[in-house]
């Protein structure tokens, strides 16, 4: 079973259907029981920011999710992987990343979205940019110890 | 090879990429660093706390001390905080 | 922040929309950086079963579901939550149970699911009856050690 | 007080609730259920493991040991199965 799943893996300026991408995994089916879906937003940062700017690496970005995924695939007993990624200018409140894992049972589709998210902040390439609401750009955002620590949990 | 730049590091360089040719010696991707360290303010600038730098070479994140073999492509960026 | 939180509990025969629940979570807010959904499915088991029926104790079922959501609240710094389980008779590949959790940390969300997702599964009355493709009505479900072990990893 | 049962229990006895009455020396949910297992061979069957069976008292899940107190509902039932 593990063995036949396609993680389906897209980086993109536009916005994603979280729900039509999970349906995705499990219409017509009877065989899956858990479905774990995170969405991940952009904050305004208590009002300071009036967009986050996502730079990424072309090509890679998709590799090293792949990478992740497939990661997951061997790891999880899973039925189904979805992990979409943004990127350019994203305003408060719009999404940013998609990871839907479809599993049979639910503690490998939470664990196995849990560590796909690990791994995204820490390993795929793409880099935050805070535009402020003064029209400064500001900083790149820095990454944070607590990521690396969360990444670190899963021993690979 | 090609020389890729993300993020701060780009900015600090002031190019997105361009083509490197540094000498026989320049065997792994910390010593490439070094090198482009030397190579002008900008560069010195970008790299002056190598620590903090990953390097990609041909898409695949690499320690300081792998050796760039016949890799086309290095890239130089900030720790990833996408998600 | 966490005193504000009302979390949204329903206990109902009819289906659920995931998507709209957690949308109601997120929208006209900027300060949600994660959204995490668990939806649970009636599996077939491998083609043996025609449904499943939910029995539950009505009134407590809510009253449990209220007192894990609070307990989450009080766990984690979240900003909504909202937990959905269907009763009743159930079809293969129908939903039966919803569970979204809105955080500005993504592992703040993903931890207070998968602790409401645990705590439901043990502490919250309801029974599963498998109904049989052959026309009997089988088995009640048996509680796993799998979902006391889970559950007890959390130490309340 | 009332009694109300589930799942294979309310099957095994034959009813959904009823109401009981029983003796003031029974004062713990633990002893409730030693008391119902005497009412019948229904109750005798359903309650032949005392110990898979859950108890909640008006709404709250209670140990074997705890008082029986002022509860007016008394529940029956096996291990839950949802989510």
């Amino acid at each position: 079973m593990t063995a036949q799943v396609m993680p389906t893996v897209r980086v993109q300026a536009d916005d994603f259907d979280a729900a039509a991408e999970a349906a995705l995994l499990t219409q017509g089916r009877t065989d899956i029981g858990a479905v774990v879906t995170f969405t991940g937003l952009c904050r305004d940062e208590g009002g300071r920011l009036a967009a986050l700017e996502l730079e990424h690496y072309p090509g890679m970005a998709e590799e090293e999710i792949s990478r992740v995924a497939a990661q997951a695939c061997a790891r999880w007993p899973l039925q189904g992987v979805t992990a979409i990624h943004r990127f350019g200018k994203i305003a408060p409140g719009a999404q940013i990343v998609l990871v839907v894992t479809a599993s049979s049972h639910r503690v490998a589709a939470f664990e196995a979205a849990t560590f796909l998210m690990d791994y995204l902040k820490t390993r795929a390439p793409f880099w935050k940019k805070e535009h402020h609401k003064n029209g400064t750009s500001g900083e790149w955002v820095a990454a944070t110890e607590a990521d690396d620590v969360a990444a670190g949990r899963w021993g690979t | 090879m090609k020389a890729i730049y993300f993020a701060w590091v780009r900015e600090r360089i002031g190019k997105t990429e361009e083509d490197i040719s540094p000498p026989a010696q320049v065997r792994t991707a910390g010593e490439l660093i070094a090198w482009l360290s030397a190579q002008g303010e900008e560069y010195a600038y970008a790299f002056e706390n190598p620590s903090v730098i990953r390097v990609a070479l041909d898409r695949a994140h690499v320690k300081h001390d792998a050796p760039l073999g016949e890799a086309r492509e290095a890239a130089f960026f900030p720790p990833m905080t996408g998600g």
